[in-house]
């Protein structure tokens, strides 16, 4: 009976993360768009800011009807929201807030994150599917071809830090550079490991639809994509998944490339408490570069997206993996 | 990144395909408007273009003949091409005044470039930033729109509109610039270049942004030339035709200025981001245009030449001028007796540049069609009228 | 190959050159106002809402006649020789009631065209902009100082002494005192 | 070139087709045509070398109310810069005239406009639909017609509203 609750527990925090974050990073976002472009973005709910407004927009949702279109597939058209959340959710399970938290402590957690994120697809090319609509259609086409091909060079820059550390497992990945800023990960090899970085960056931006990749919610081509026809909640969990995934991505880069919960001053600081406060807010800032590059850059067309995975990514990355290999069997 | 090769139909072999017809607008964020393409799509590939317009009809041309006199045209003329709304009434009264035979003061010359040039450069930006957001860059946009404003305060404190003027009246103008004009045009002439610099730096030579609009929508000089096309369209595929150069107007004729052309500098001659790129680069000039005004502007009274009647004798004239958008023409006949027009046709650039997007889209994405579209830079309150 | 790298250096390049930016605008002062809370003060030449002076008003229609779409409606009614109307602030004599001036302020185009004509300079547009209403008849305004009723009763006078007149054409009488004091006050 | 040196050169080859040419009109000399032949003539005005009127910068309908239509070609040549007007009149009851879409691209929503709005039936083009005006407007009913009557009621709507 207590392993059920420590169970429930342990998926508990998660949830509540996510749920606290996409409030904060709501405001975060839009507060950081309307200052990019010189304005102020909205000031009046909540007082300082308009601080409630994200809340204040969930609760909107919240009460929205749920329009299902009449030709839709109505279970898919259902179930779909769900899929991606709880895929993106799922993989939560293994992320080390610290180094006594974690939800599942798995031998194979990287591995486990990479599998369980792939369900995202099925479940948007469900929505773009079953919504019955031609643009939604579109949207759901472009996101798989997307990221089943942005996660070759995601799993392959993975790979190499899998190879320069020897584990698959994300605590022990984070323990490995437990001393200081002098022993992340992104600091080894170089420059090879600084650039896996930017190439699990940029390929971690396509896998979560962000701009410059964000072709499959295109809203000025295909409207909005995949969740064209979404009202309500249904809506606000693509949404949530969304936020989710930014967070996911952004923490495995802290994970991998910038010691995780470890603290950047060796032992200073470096408690378990802290240690979610390093986790966090290393995983925001990655977070925060994604909303710039939102507010920065055009997007990329299909075909020069693919272009990117394969003919730029996926070979370098390629050379990354055997020049580190290589490297760490002369050592 | 590099530039990648169009393929026009994908291959199909023994599998069985079919095409798609996808209808874009008349509600639709990048259409500018309500402007309906049915869209013959195979897969991302568009076999065909095929625009429905006219959901803003507003029988501008029916309305003038209704008029009771010329002077009650111009509100409607504004609302043409709605965000360049100086330039319709320009070519407007510059018409009637050539049927009139109607010589006007120096200084409403000189007013009228001003305006022209400032209208020019407020349509641009919104041209340049709505671009972006076609494209997917936000920021861009509300940039050019804080840069816009600037110019839309100008018009406000010397006519008091801010969008749709009716401030060039036959004849003369409806007020003078008032006093604090000349601070505030001087004060907008300092920071526009510096403002300018950082669009360019953000969106115009972005490798993305280049990507996404070099060899696209290619337009070679003689088919812009068969259809019509005006404006940077043209100038966009390196025929250096400018009406304000070709057949001056007003007081162009004693300005310096180039006139900008698409050189292919970042893919082939004629493609989106040389029209985008012409129209970066007619802002600077209308810069020029403006200062040089500005200094030589003439003392006098901008009321002196307004005529109490405006009847003009029998006759019909076609004037036409040079628009943001192109070459915008006023076909007016007079009856000589009535004292509202008998006929006005409208020769709005929009109109006519739209006519070529079936042409130059075939065989692209969807995505770039959104791109040409944008290039193509419409109002559809002109495309209509 | 050396294009291949050199795009992939641009791409970088001018992506951090963007970010550079963006990131600098971050801390410019914003150039929105906060507009129900801040009011920009609209330059004097404004072109906002109508306002008639109808004191002012001498009913002359000319700005009826200027309207390119047909906004204002006004009706005159003739004054009756025994009722002085007074003089505008112009200087102007008026000679006609002015039953009848509504505006269709939903209908109007702001062009300014109706205000230039007017003798008196009665019709003017404002700096006021916030007149949403919840019922569209409500943006019909009524500027004159009738009723309805009134200017019915108005009409019905002048017919009336029309009528008069006319009778007394037929058989001419003495002359209606000028100058009615009482008649004067009629207004409102 | 001069307007009249153009209407030289159009009558030494197409003597039979010109109706009037009026040179003290005012503002512009214009040449009135037959509407059967105004293909040809637009055509040998864009090929000779030395006329070159490559751009059409616009076509007008025109309805003269006293039962004639007309259309109005403002044309101009790039190349040397100068312009020239050509008119054509048809009766109402029989409005065709010759298409001049293969000649100028540009004409061709010019025509369907001038089509939509005077019901000038311009033969030989390729795709004559209504452009402006919805396609449930009525056959027959064409609104820029001086004699043309507002409906009372359109799609249920009355008018004005």
């Amino acid at each position: 009976m207590p392993e059920i609750f420590n169970m429930l527990i342990a998926s508990f925090i998660p949830l509540l993360f996510i749920l606290i974050y996409a409030v904060v990073i709501l405001w975060v976002e839009i507060k950081v768009a309307s200052h990019v472009q010189d304005r102020l973005g909205y000031m009046y709910t909540g007082g300082f800011h308009g601080i409630a407004q994200p809340i204040a927009d969930l609760l909107k949702l919240l009460t929205k009807e749920h329009i299902t279109p009449a030709n839709s597939d109505k279970i898919f058209f259902t179930l779909a929201p769900v899929l991606v959340f709880a895929s993106s959710y799922a993989a939560y399970a293994a992320l080390p807030f610290t180094s006594t938290f974690i939800a599942a402590n798995l031998n194979v957690g990287i591995f486990y994150i990479i599998a369980i994120t792939s369900f995202v697809v099925i479940g948007i090319l469900m929505a773009g599917w079953s919504s019955n609509n031609k643009y939604s259609l579109l949207g759901a086409m472009r996101s798989v071809a997307q990221i089943v091909s942005y996660e070759i060079p995601t799993v392959l820059s993975i790979l190499t830090v899998v190879v320069a550390v020897g584990t698959l497992n994300l605590q022990e990945i984070c323990e490995i550079q437990k001393g200081g800023i002098s022993s992340w990960n992104i600091f080894k090899y170089p420059p090879f490991m600084l650039i896996t970085f930017l190439i699990y960056f940029t390929a971690s931006l396509a896998e979560v639809n962000r701009t410059p990749f964000d072709i499959p919610e295109a809203e000025s081509e295909l409207v909005a994509g995949y969740h064209t026809e979404y009202t309500g909640m249904k809506f606000a969990m693509f949404y949530l998944a969304e936020y989710a995934n930014m967070f996911l991505v952004s923490g495995i880069a802290a994970i991998l490339f910038f010691g995780g919960w470890s603290s950047p001053f060796g032992k200073f600081l470096s408690s378990p408490g802290w240690g979610v406060f390093w986790f966090v807010s290393k995983g925001l800032f990655f977070v925060f570069l994604q909303i710039m590059l939102r507010w920065t850059l055009p997007r990329l067309r299909v075909d020069q997206l693919m272009y990117v995975s394969w003919k730029v990514l996926t070979p370098i990355s390629f050379v990354n993996l055997m020049m580190v290999g290589l490297w760490a069997i002369l050592k | 990144m590099a530039t990648f090769e169009i393929t026009t139909r994908s291959v199909r072999g023994d599998l069985k395909t079919d095409t798609m017809i996808l209808n874009m607008g008349p509600q639709h964020p990048s259409t500018h408007g309500v402007l309906r393409l049915e869209l013959v799509v195979d897969g991302e590939i568009i076999v065909d273009v095929i625009p429905h317009i006219g959901y803003l009809h507003r029988c501008f041309e029916k309305h003038a003949e209704q008029m009771t006199n010329y002077q009650q045209v111009i509100p409607y003329v504004d609302r043409m091409d709605y965000v360049a709304a100086m330039g319709n009434e320009l070519a407007y009264v510059l018409a009637v005044e050539k049927l009139m035979g109607l010589e006007v003061p120096e200084r409403v010359q000189y007013i009228r470039v001003i305006m022209a040039e400032l209208q020019r450069i407020a349509s641009h930006l919104l041209a340049v930033g709505t671009y972006g957001l076609d494209l997917g860059a936000f920021t861009p946009f509300l940039w050019c729109f804080r840069e816009r404003e600037k110019i839309l305060d100008l018009f406000e404190i010397t006519c008091g509109a801010r969008l749709l003027y009716n401030y060039i009246w036959v004849g003369g103008l409806s007020h003078d610039l008032p006093s604090e004009f000349g601070k505030k045009l001087k004060d907008f002439l300092k920071t526009f270049p510096k403002a300018l610099k950082e669009i360019n730096d953000l969106l115009t030579f972005n490798k993305i942004f280049i990507d996404r609009t070099a060899n696209i929508g290619v337009l070679p000089p003689d088919v812009a030339i068969n259809y019509g096309c005006s404006g940077p369209m043209l100038r966009g595929s390196g025929v250096k035709f400018d009406l304000r150069k070709n057949e001056p107007y007003l007081v162009y004729d004693r300005f310096e200025f180039d006139v900008p052309v698409g050189e292919g500098k970042m893919g082939t001659v004629g493609d989106c981001w040389d029209r985008y790129y012409v129209r970066v680069r007619e802002m600077e000039e209308s810069l020029k245009i403006i200062e040089q005004a500005w200094e030589q502007l003439p003392p006098g009274d901008v009321h002196s030449a307004i005529p109490k009647k405006v009847r003009p004798p029998q006759g019909e004239v076609y004037f036409r001028t040079e628009n943001p958008r192109g070459e915008i023409g006023f076909y007016i006949i007079s009856d000589g007796h009535s004292a509202s027009p008998f006929r006005v046709k409208a020769r709005a650039p929009s109109f006519v540049n739209l006519s070529v997007l079936p042409e130059i889209s075939r065989g692209y994405m969807i995505a770039d069609l959104v791109a040409i579209l944008g290039s193509v830079d419409i109002v559809l309150g002109e495309v209509d009228r | 190959m050396r294009q291949y790298f050199k795009n992939i250096f641009i791409a970088i390049w001018t992506i951090l050159v963007g970010l550079k930016l963006t990131f600098k605008h971050l801390f410019v002062r914003a150039v929105t106002i906060q507009y129900p809370d801040v009011k920009l003060k609209l330059p004097e030449r404004a072109r906002n809402r109508l306002y008639v002076n109808i004191d002012d008003c001498i009913g002359c229609r000319q700005c009826e006649m200027a309207c390119p779409v047909d906004c204002i409606t006004i009706e005159t009614v003739k004054a009756l020789p025994n009722e002085d109307l007074g003089v505008t602030s112009t200087g102007n004599k008026k000679r006609l009631w002015v039953t009848k001036f509504d505006i269709d302020i939903s209908k109007c185009c702001y062009c300014g065209l109706c205000v230039y004509p007017c003798p008196t300079e009665c019709i003017y547009m404002t700096d006021v902009y916030e007149f949403s209403e919840y019922k569209r008849h409500n943006l019909i305004y009524h500027f004159s100082n009738f009723t309805p009723e009134e200017a019915e009763m108005k009409k019905r006078q002048v017919e009336q002494f029309e009528l008069e007149q006319k009778m007394k054409k037929a058989k001419p009488a003495e002359q209606v005192p000028v100058n009615n004091p009482e008649s004067g006050e009629k207004k409102s | 070139m001069q307007a009249s040196e153009i209407y030289e050169r159009i009558k030494s080859k197409f003597e039979d087709a010109i109706v009037e040419f009026k040179a003290d009109a005012i503002v512009e000399p214009y040449l009135e045509v037959k509407p059967d032949k105004v293909k040809d003539i637009c055509e040998f005005l864009r090929d000779e070398p030395d006329l070159a009127f490559d751009y059409l910068m616009c076509l007008s309908g025109v309805d003269y109310g006293d039962g004639t239509l007309g259309v109005v070609y403002h044309i101009y040549s790039m190349k040397h810069g100068h312009r020239f007007v050509l008119k054509v009149k048809v009766s109402v009851n029989d409005p065709v005239v010759q298409s001049v879409e293969s000649v100028w691209k540009s004409a061709d929503w010019h025509e369907r406009e001038a089509y939509d709005m005077f019901g000038i039936i311009f033969e030989g083009h390729p795709d004559l639909r209504r452009i402006l005006m919805p396609y449930d407007w009525p056959e027959g009913s064409y609104p820029l017609r001086k004699d043309f009557q507002v409906p009372e009621f359109y799609n249920g709507m009355k008018v004005p509203y």
